[in-house]
């Protein structure tokens, strides 16, 4: 029915006619990462770290070489680098908790865009309040850009820095390498929200020269449940943890205790080595297709998508790529005279599953003037037959309403 | 496709009933509601008497189709009702909403009986229901220690 | 092989004569559980609470299904009363941090056994080293129990009491009515750790009267990376969250953020879907079972094992049952002029996996004068003729070791 | 059956290497060491001379069979040699480790070559060694910056 060659490794779309376009909330999973996990569990599952039997030498083994995996995928340098967490809004959270509170006094400035994901936003927000420091957000314009006048508001009182690489609204990427300098230039921290932009295009930390960088597994082909935190080493070591118990010390007496080396001191208590184990499949199944074919691929559906809407007159589309330089699979629109909601309900009747919302992102909604769009994001399971059906139920909701368009 | 029908009736319904989008001059209650999730954002105006009915009945707010229909039918539905005949018909909403089938004295209410297909939407269809309960609760715990 | 109606149910010992006594650090996992993750990645992937369309609102109602069957499994009464964390460990820092940190001040005191997990003994250290609260110990004496004069140190100005139901060195339960009812006596808010109990006895929060219970799935044959946390309800509404971002938010403004109700209040970002289903499926392999089969299989391999040990006069193991009544399938003990790491090792060599080591419990190792211990726990697809190996095992690492026994 | 074999011949040299279990008179250099995953302890003493050769040493300590016979072969082996003998020793006793065949100059420290099979022991196997290379470092760097 699809032309597509990556649509057969995702058995969710086997006995479905499934047109799933949410990607950027999570993606499917190939059935290599599916496989990976259960093996795991009917042939390696022990407590790693933990036991001296080979079951669980072979559990921490997998565990680690996740690490290593990720640690290699994203030019870590070091494994050690790489701290295992839930997903990446505890990860923001570890840093604005743990590296936010330990540095932020009255009058020091947190720096925002204001396109950020709540996940990159309230855990700034909420140390701010606690500390007494200021949050400051970067307005974007009306492309979804931000200018460079908004980046003079990176001062000598910025502490921190954070943003995503690529928004969840906008679908473009922010001038990462720009910021990350201004930063520096001001003695401010520099954190990467990678969550959406490692699916579509490679990341590497070392050439971003970020302090930090989170990560979601399930965001990236791999399973629900983990998240990954990166830093600079000098970082890592200076950063409290923030949960403490199992694993993550190294002498317990009854009044003090001192911790574990990094990366163990941030992962207290029994992980879940099957997540990682599906990551590390994940990342392979990325390895194997490769970021030339996923660009092409994602490069084509996104341009074919962008052309399609943009022949419905009633379709507005926020953001546009000449604001960043490039439009990542992922198209935030609202169609005229019809609540999102309801379009996203109408599509789904069709079989057709768009996000519509506020997308975690309600300074934006507000910022845009809008209460809520619908959003289309791709991967490299979707077709170009998908946004045919896409727009042809587009027009059909609008029929629905009573537009003779 | 019963939730493509319910929109029809729901589109229809919302273009006719921009009457009931509006303020009232003698309200004596307004009551606020909200779905913080999805935005939908209703205010009740009810105007009721002193032998407790309900003279009149309005709505203004934003949201998604089915939050506003949902309020503009409900406002139809219980205008000249006593605050204890609207409860009943509270009390047939939800248990339609819950599964059993319409009651005929839901009239064109009994539309949302497709929101058992939708749950992420079940909270637009009782956004005004729910907003109605807040408004006339005060009555009727009134009713029901001294019923008439 | 065996005589075992339940090992069957396990694949990790289809192909292999892994003789797993190591439970009580993870749980080996039924073919239904794997089989229930499995299926949800392969037919019901989707980012749960967020999506209008068909397959978000089928991830949204299978997580809620499983905080239903676990409410109900302890019979919380309310399914709003279990909150999905990451293990029993983060639980327990919520409740120590967000809690601890809310009430504590200087000479406020937190009372704990000393045999407390690492998990339950780390995170109100910190919070008392914070606050300037005192940490005080119950004691236990030889047999493993709290004596009636210990428990005095519950008084006035005890805050919080936090204790495992069942501790993971000894395998005994503590009373926990009384220590639960102590600590109301005097106005402090009782916490249990039912993380090794639950597994082998069932827990009804309720009639505990616990102002907050910690669980952890892998522990219950459910998968790795889900924890639960129970609380009254009224403590649940007083508990601020620790983690703030995606999905656990009411309104956000630059400035202000408003927090969702509980239980999501405490649920920051995409949560773990598929290890939610796991536990499901976890709790359905439980009762299926049913505790009276499973404290009847485990009570005799119990009883059998301590036995055949007692036969053994180079064998000590610590704690007696009659201290607390009952003893569950949990048994540390120590090989004389062997360490217990040698003794693990060597135990591997024979297919036999052991814990060997300080079991997170540093604090009572010095308690009772030794570094390290040995330690069989033992599950229901455990069997008598694996004690027997390890009987036999245990026999020839004493010939290794040059003893002539 | 590599790791029974390894335990038959370190809880020899354990039995046998006792006399390395002792304080030195004359040490020059008191280095500590510990893995506290599990608790071994280690503390090695030497006495190097002016010409930095290893004259004498020693060590005392607790925890399991390896560590504590890896400490007690690794005495014997480096006694007497020079500081830079020992690097090399150090370096061979790792490459081992880590993989390679043991060189037959590692005598009777070959046997932990079964490491390979037991990575969660690796620590107590090294902890000797790795306490050594603390106390040695300011010696290795002193030799390499004027070679002899
Ligand atoms: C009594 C007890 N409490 C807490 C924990 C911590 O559980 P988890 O590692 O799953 O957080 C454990 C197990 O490790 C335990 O045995
Ligand atoms: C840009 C961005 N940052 C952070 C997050 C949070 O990710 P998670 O929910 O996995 O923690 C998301 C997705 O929800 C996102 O799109």
């Amino acid at each position: 029915m699809y032309n597509n060659p990556y649509r057969g490794d995702f058995p969710i779309f086997d006995d479905t006619g499934l047109i799933y376009f949410d990607s950027a909330a999570t993606s499917q999973k190939p059935q290599s990462v599916i496989d990976a996990m259960r093996k795991y569990y009917e042939h390696a599952n022990a407590n790693p770290h933990r036991g001296l039997y080979s079951l669980s030498a072979e559990a921490t083994r997998l565990y680690e070489r996740g690490r290593e995996a990720f640690a290699s995928f994203i030019n870590a340098g070091d494994p050690r680098q790489i701290v295992f967490l839930r997903n990446a809004t505890e990860a923001l959270n570890l840093l604005a908790i743990s590296y936010g509170a330990s540095v932020l006094a009255p009058d020091d400035e947190v720096v925002i865009p204001i396109s950020e994901h709540h996940s990159n936003l309230v855990p700034w927000q909420q140390v701010c309040k606690r500390t007494g420091a200021r949050l400051v957000y970067l307005y974007t314009n009306e492309k979804g850009g931000i200018e460079d006048k908004e980046m003079e508001k990176i001062t000598a009182r910025t502490k921190i820095v954070s943003f995503a690489q690529v928004g969840n609204v906008f679908g473009l990427a922010l001038p990462a390498e720009k910021i990350i300098t201004k930063a520096h230039a001001v003695g401010a921290v520099a954190i990467v929200d990678c969550a959406q932009s490692i699916s579509h295009m490679p990341v590497d930390v070392k050439a971003l020269d970020c302090d930090f960088a989170v990560f979601s597994s399930h965001k990236m082909f791999g399973p629900t449940g983990i998240g990954m935190l990166y830093g600079k080493k000098e970082m890592l070591e200076k950063l409290a943890p923030l949960l403490t118990g199992g694993d993550m010390i190294e002498y317990v007496s009854e009044q003090e205790t001192t911790f574990a080396e990094i990366p163990q001191r941030f992962e207290a208590g029994t992980q879940d080595v099957a997540g990682v184990v599906g990551l590390t499949s994940a990342i392979a199944y990325i390895r194997a297709l490769g970021y030339p074919a996923i660009e092409k691929w994602e490069g084509e559906l996104t341009s074919y998508c962008l052309e399609k809407l943009s022949v419905l007159p009633w379709v507005v589309v926020y953001g546009e790529a000449e604001a960043t330089g490039r439009r990542f699979p992922l198209i935030t629109f609202g169609v005229e005279g019809i609540h999102p909601h309801d379009v996203a309900t109408l599509l789904d009747t069709e079989g057709v599953a768009v996000r519509a919302g506020h997308h975690c992102a309600q300074p934006l909604m507000r910022h845009l003037g809008v209460q809520a769009t619908c959003r289309v994001s791709l991967s490299v399971y979707n077709s170009k037959e998908e946004i045919d059906t896409l727009v042809d139920a587009l027009v059909r909701v609008r029929r629905i309403f009573g537009y003779a368009d | 496709m019963q939730i493509e029908q319910l929109y029809r009736e729901v589109v229809l319904s919302h273009n006719k009933a921009q009457k009931n989008r509006r303020h009232l001059a003698n309200a004596s209650v307004s009551e606020h509601g909200v779905n913080p999730s999805c935005g939908d954002d209703i205010t009740l105006e009810l105007e009721i008497t002193s032998d407790h009915r309900i003279r009149d009945i309005s709505f203004v707010g934003s949201g998604c189709a089915i939050s506003q229909a949902s309020a503009s039918i409900l406002a139809d539905l219980v205008r000249g009702k006593s605050v204890l005949e609207a409860k009943e018909l509270f009390d047939l909403f939800f248990q339609m909403i819950e599964g059993d089938e319409a009651d005929p004295r839901l009239l064109e209410a009994s539309v949302f009986s497709a929101m058992a297909h939708m749950p992420a939407r079940i909270r637009c269809a009782v956004l005004g229901w729910r907003t109605l309960e807040k408004a006339l609760a005060p009555y009727w715990n009134e009713e029901r220690q001294e019923p008439r």
